[in-house]
């Protein structure tokens, strides 16, 4: 399992120290908008294309209130994204929903905040069972 | 206001507590379930209650589960639903502003019911901010996905149901 | 552990979960009230809950109110209380690791129960973690404030309680 | 009416911002800790006594996580103080508890909402009648 991330200009800040605060953890982290400059659109759809094609890794996107990047995430095929403000939620929603992308606004969320939702997100495992029927709706939707 | 409202069975109390609430700020509360603890699947209510607001019999959507996330990405996948998930009155103060969100959501095991009130008050007051970057960002989102077989259709999830009622999803 | 735990008549019914949650655990529970929804006044709870805890007679205390901001202050106010009152799980954690918070405070009416019980879960097991530094701040909080007076007093707002049943305070 | 605001290093960018943007409110605003360096202990006394003499002024003491300050002043005589992470507590905590100081943890609210939760803070008024019983109480205490 690989972590991808990405963000807009306003996220690139945030984006940096959950990077290293997750290779700190060992994981492996791919960046993909190391540079800045990119708006959330773009950088949403890198993140959201990416975990289509690679389903066993983990998205993260970070822009000022995650509330657009969560829009254009969720509106893709096989893409479940929860924006994320708190801990219980980044466990629950890995174990219950099958969350494979998060977005967090940087604008919303603290830095020390952000990180323990991510690195609670990225530990976090699917329960299956009865959650699939849950999902599996969900994936047939767009 | 005309308020689409929905649920899964783990919240229905704190769902008909902001019906009641809406109702006596004078709004119309178009409730779509579900009505009881009885366990069931929030896909079928997101989809339920973002309809009614993509279909022009709502106003605006609202919809609560445990964390808020599941039932959130089920309503955002209906065509022109735009939905935020929010935890903050802040967010959705934006999300109106300049995505012209439609649908808010919350967690009800997250957030707590006088939060859960004041985030619904900013977000049916608050009015978008019409540009025409905001509109072109928002005409964005609304090209994407879609699906005209889920379009309106109460027989969308048979497939899973029936094999729920054949046992084969367990823990 | 022992947990002495105390709210105002906003949120009985969400103390009265989390005493179940807390028993489920396997915890030992001292209920401080209130036991109804009938008006009563933050203060006499916070001091109750906390005085148990500084007294020795319970090892944490939780208290919650509308929002958590009364009751957490009146918490804080007793001897050798350090009350954090906080939204979120790491802010718990930190107030426990760091500051061996011995009273977490939260609002009923602003955090989820679904939340809370994890707030609670994680402020009941992070451990203090003592250095030479921490304590010395934390012994920097312990001598300020303090009242003799007050101390386990159960009169010691009478004169108000009496002002209150003259009808004295009014909207 | 002014604000007083203060902060330890940790706190210093966020007070920063929130300085700026209550003086774009029109507030007055006056800052305690104008340098860096600053630790929370001594920080929130100062703004907390500046609370103790000057009544009709509200106090902001900005650190990482809010609660070390939030124990400080609430030890204080006179001060009641809130740790605040969201709007609507920001509101309520003035109209009903008389809250004369607020802490905000810049590790965990970002800096979008604590402009809010500044902003109506500053703009809350205490609503008196029977919550005067509540008040008159904490104010007997330490």
């Amino acid at each position: 399992m690989k972590i991808v991330i990405g963000s807009d200009l306003k996220g690139f800040k945030l984006k940096e120290l959950i990077k290293m605060h997750l290779v700190q953890l060992g994981y492996e982290v791919k960046d993909l908008t190391p540079l800045k400059g990119n708006n959330y659109y773009d950088a949403t759809l890198k993140v959201a294309e990416y975990i289509q094609a690679n389903k066993e890794d983990k998205g993260i996107m970070i822009d000022e209130y995650g509330v657009g990047p969560f829009m254009i995430a969720n509106k893709l095929k096989g893409i479940i994204c929860a924006n994320l403000f708190d801990e219980h939620s980044a466990r629950m929603t890995r174990s219950h929903n099958n969350t494979n992308m998060v977005t967090i606004g940087s604008g919303i969320v603290g830095d020390r905040l952000a990180e323990k939702i991510v690195e609670t997100f990225a530990a976090a495992n699917y329960d299956g069972g009865r959650h699939q029927i849950r999902v599996d709706m969900l994936n047939k939707m767009c | 206001m005309r308020v689409s409202i929905g649920c899964d069975h783990i919240v229905t109390e704190v769902k008909n507590h902001l019906v009641k609430y809406l109702e006596n700020k004078g709004h119309e509360v178009v409730d779509n379930g579900t009505f009881d603890k009885k366990r069931t699947h929030y896909p079928i209510y997101g989809k339920k209650t973002a309809e009614k607001v993509t279909l022009g019999e709502a106003d605006l959507g609202v919809v609560i589960c445990g964390t808020g996330v599941g039932i959130s990405i089920s309503a955002n996948k209906v065509k022109g639903a735009r939905a935020a998930l929010v935890g903050d009155i802040e967010t959705a103060r934006y999300a109106k502003e300049n995505l012209n969100a439609n649908i808010i959501a919350m967690g009800g095991r997250i957030v707590g019911v006088g939060l859960m009130e004041n985030i619904m008050d900013v977000f049916l007051e608050t009015e978008y901010n019409k540009t025409p970057e905001k509109e072109e960002i928002i005409k964005k989102i609304d090209i994407l996905g879609g699906n005209e077989e889920q379009s309106n259709n109460e027989n969308f999830f048979d497939e899973f149901m029936e094999k729920w009622d054949r046992g084969e999803y367990h823990d």
